[in-house]
């Protein structure tokens, strides 16, 4: 096994092409704007991987590149917008209108338990969310589909009476399936080379959507020291044995924001959201992205004004009078 | 004193938020009217959201639950299990009031943010619940923004994303949801409450210049009108908050 | 409702009488010889409150102390030790085998997973632990008790199969029931006045026992500023919306540890241990316990020496080289 | 090179665990086979504690679980919840090799650490499961320390706290339980192990100078003796690390 070895550090493109294979079931961190893995949203695009099932609850613009790159074949998600610059995203908006992608509704919450479920070791969890709703009643993915394939659960929900009679003040409940991803990339602030990871601000599910993966890869903003996390490891939310392979890749949440790191991008997600209203402007976008060597390339083409202006500021967190109209 | 429409909409809402409440709150005009109520008349009250964030000093408009803006100088920055559970929670969840928005709303106050058309096939795809039909589930009592628009406020809805009263008084009970639901609905035109009894939306005040009759011709199913009565305009103290505390940048207003 | 006042101090006198009462059911944190609310205990000893339903996982000390003092009626409980002092925890060992309380046995995972199923707001979570066991097949409550009382589950434990076939490997699950305490006590590093917790090290079960529970009384070493535990307050593992009372204890775990404060004293853990295993030398013990006005009487009792002896090395966040044996 | 009887159980429970093992400790010479396996001879093995604790430097010999000292640099300090999910996880659980103890055991290692006599007036009253039956119930191996006693090796439980093989080969499958179980047991005179088809324990190990009659002799059950084979004492080097790095203060050897 090699999940307790003590280097893990790899680069991004190897990290990739190791762990997310054409039709693997994928899971990304971040919610709508910030921590969104871009960095390896972008090298997946790059290595124009395809037919992703693709696992999420708020992944905003991660999910929007991913589906409008071609890669994604299946999404199990809660909600596809990216805040004020786009409240559907407007890609996977034209993918479910057009059938290009099939996908199967869940709220918040029940991904984020799904999640749980997997990293727990338990087929399911108990909510008592979406009773009475066509959450329960429409399945996206049908019962033949869900039977033919062993990648799915039999159930998209299954809703049971409370086996302890009024406990809970509760007659029934929902059970949510678990899922455990194939991978699961997350971006955090800080990681050492053995995998040990620490978020700051808020962890949206990405504690979870990491433990419940059969493989993890960590993208991070820093590479820290081999002891510096072992010192207040209290602020540490994953430790090692969760992970297999460390890519420190500064800016690696672009356009989306890293919290005491850098906000996110008004203009490039802006430019995204223009767009991606136009197939043709889109296909330039996408051009110009695959163009991109790396990360650090596509950095260098947004500059360092721009960079400059998303700087956090040490004591909010975020870019202090940024403009974002 | 002049004000918008979003100005009177952002103060209507504020005024239904109380000092003991735990305000669970989505982006736009929801987060401002959050706000709003905090600095004019609710200090104690809890601004929280579903990615984790508790009581955050607010110094600028958040553009996104998850932005950056709500994470700092909170009482405990969590995940979206720590929230949701927060409301799912007998104790804590009694206290929330969830705000939501959606595109169509039946007359039970039933949300549909999935989909316009065939769920298999959609004309218009929208976002999907997010954890609208988990706050619509768990909180006693909620509050939903909506224009007022014949193909918004529907005799069916295209999907139920989010329950409101479901077909009745004793729908959520049948469901084996917590007692609750929507309190109010607050339009561009109008707040709508529903019916201690029927659960059935009616007309519970216009806004200055607004008819009753206006309302209904904004609507695809017909409402009780008989309980309406105007409702007062932004007063110029809640303005001055609102507009100088709020949102200083205009990003929303 | 008071829980969004923004002060929320007392004395651990008044808390304690305003939310500990005969036959209520209480949980306490902290685990075996660490981080046990022994301030709160000690106080309850005090007040002489009787019949209480305890709900605990591993909390040695505190236990002990409950059942020796004769405070308990009833108890669902995982594990009665305080490790190398007390293998089995001596007053609670003997209480159940007179019969003088009742006891339900659960593992450690499955009190937690009850906490946490509190805490959720569901009825019961589901585990793999302990299938084919007598935790499972012997139930410590009847099911007539079980009945007859509103205030427990109608089932110990309640196994089924799996309703999402074959999904995560499964065929068998266990489902516990939630606990939700009429009051929890724990105790803390530094809390605010309007209850914002904040704890180093490990956090046990406390912060799943404190979210379960209708009542939370939060004993802690220091009273933050209402603003210090703002900043980085990703360091707070309860906000103050599940807080009722704060009460400014030091040493408010002695005889047990508090990390990074003090370390447990090995001497009243030892002396303890031995008055527990004699009826006459235990009765000595309560009677000076109870003649004690307060905790700082009690710590006043102890001495600064023995205090000083157990002071925390701020590096390791123990008393290093402390003697032990 | 003189030896105790602590150190050989503890040097002979060691050499079972590997670089890869992710190890579940509990207090006592538990402890210190783990953090001897991990000074002598893998160094990557992490040992982790069911409060929490992962991977902490373990500079002094913690007297429970919850000690201080194992909260001192970690890779992370979570809480019972994270742990317990560590082992019941399919992807690190597959990794983690569990040290459990007992008050008694049966020829299929099923423990019992609860109550001697009945459990509703019992005799002796033990500390309970703890995270014991957890362990057992989750993790595909687990190492068993006992005092080799007849009234210990027992043909019938007087509870049964932590599942073994239950009650043979397809006891756990027909349970609900993931595959695997305990893989041998540790005592002060041997090393005893469980035959891959029927799943009871047979003799595969004496320590110098024990014979297998001896063995039989402090067992209430009898159990296979054909493959036992004489244990190795403790190596210079293995002793000394045990002395010098794990225990210098001895309070547990």
């Amino acid at each position: 096994m090699t999940r307790l070895k003590k280097d893990k550090v790899m680069n991004l493109k190897a990290a990739v092409s190791a762990f997310v294979r054409d039709g693997c079931h994928l899971s990304i961190g971040g919610f709508t704007l910030n921590r969104n893995p871009m960095a390896a949203v972008y090298e997946i695009i790059r290595q124009n991987i395809k037919k992703l099932h693709l696992y999420v609850h708020s992944n905003g613009q991660g999910v929007d590149e991913l589906i409008g790159a071609g890669c994604v074949a299946r999404i199990e998600v809660a909600y596809g917008g990216t805040g004020k610059f786009a409240a559907t995203c407007i890609r996977f908006r034209k993918a479910v209108e057009q059938g290009a992608i099939q996908i199967e509704d869940y709220t918040n919450y029940q991904m984020t338990l799904r999640f749980l479920a997997g990293a727990m070791g338990v087929p399911f969890l108990p909510t008592r969310s979406s009773l009475g709703t066509d959450i329960i009643a429409k399945w996206g993915f049908s019962r033949e589909i869900r039977r033919a394939e062993p990648g799915l659960p039999d159930h998209k929900l299954v809703v049971m009476d409370n086996p302890f009679p009024g406990w809970g003040d509760t007659d029934q409940v929902v059970l949510v399936p678990a899922i455990c991803p194939d991978v699961t990339i997350i971006h955090v602030h800080e990681a050492d080379r053995r995998g040990n990871c620490r978020m700051q601000g808020l962890t949206f599910a990405d504690v979870e959507q990491a433990k419940a993966a059969r493989h993890v890869i960590v993208t991070c903003e820093r590479l820290a020291g081999d002891d510096e996390l072992r010192h207040h490891s209290d602020q540490n939310q994953i430790p090692f044995i969760h992970v297999d392979a460390v890519v420190p890749v500064p800016y690696g949440a672009y356009p989306t924001a890293c919290y005491r790191y850098y906000d996110y991008d008004p203009v490039y997600l802006k430019d995204y959201a223009g767009a991606a209203k136009n197939d043709e402007r889109y296909a330039a976008y996408l051009a110009r992205l695959r163009a991109t060597a790396d990360h650090q390339a596509l950095l260098d083409g947004v500059g360092p004004a721009r960079l400059a202006m998303i700087q956090a500021d040490p004591t909010t967190g975020y870019a202090v009078d940024l403009d974002r109209r | 004193m002049e004000y918008t429409l979003k100005e009177m909409m952002a103060i209507t809402a504020a005024r239904e938020i109380k000092n003991d409440d735990i305000v669970f709150c989505g982006t736009g005009i929801s987060m401002l009217a959050a706000m709003a109520a905090k600095n004019i008349h609710a200090p104690e009250c809890v601004i929280f959201f579903e990615t984790g964030a508790i009581d955050a000093k607010l110094e600028e408009i958040p553009l996104a639950v998850a932005d950056s803006r709500v994470m700092y100088h909170t009482a405990a920055n969590g995940g979206l299990l720590e929230a949701f559970a927060t409301m799912q929670n007998r104790v804590t969840g009694a206290q929330v009031l969830g705000i939501l928005g959606a595109a169509q709303i039946d007359k039970f106050g039933n949300l549909n943010s999935t989909v316009i058309g065939d769920y298999f096939s959609p004309e218009t795809r929208f976002s999907g619940s997010g954890g609208g039909c988990d706050v619509a589930s768990f909180v006693p009592r909620s509050m939903i923004f909506m224009q007022h628009e014949k193909r918004k406020f529907v005799k069916q809805l295209d999907y139920l994303t989010s329950p409101g009263h479901l077909d009745g008084p004793d729908g959520r009970r049948k469901a084996g949801l917590p007692a609750g639901g929507p309190q109010c609905v607050v339009t561009n035109l109008a707040v709508m409450r529903f019916d201690d009894h029927t659960k059935e939306m009616y007309l519970d005040g216009c806004y200055p210049g607004i008819e009753p009759r206006t309302v209904l011709d904004h609507m695809a199913f017909v409402v009780d009108v008989s309980r309406a009565r105007p409702l007062a305009p932004p007063s110029a103290r809640e303005l001055k908050i609102l507009r100088e505390k709020c949102d200083p940048q205009r990003l929303i207003l």
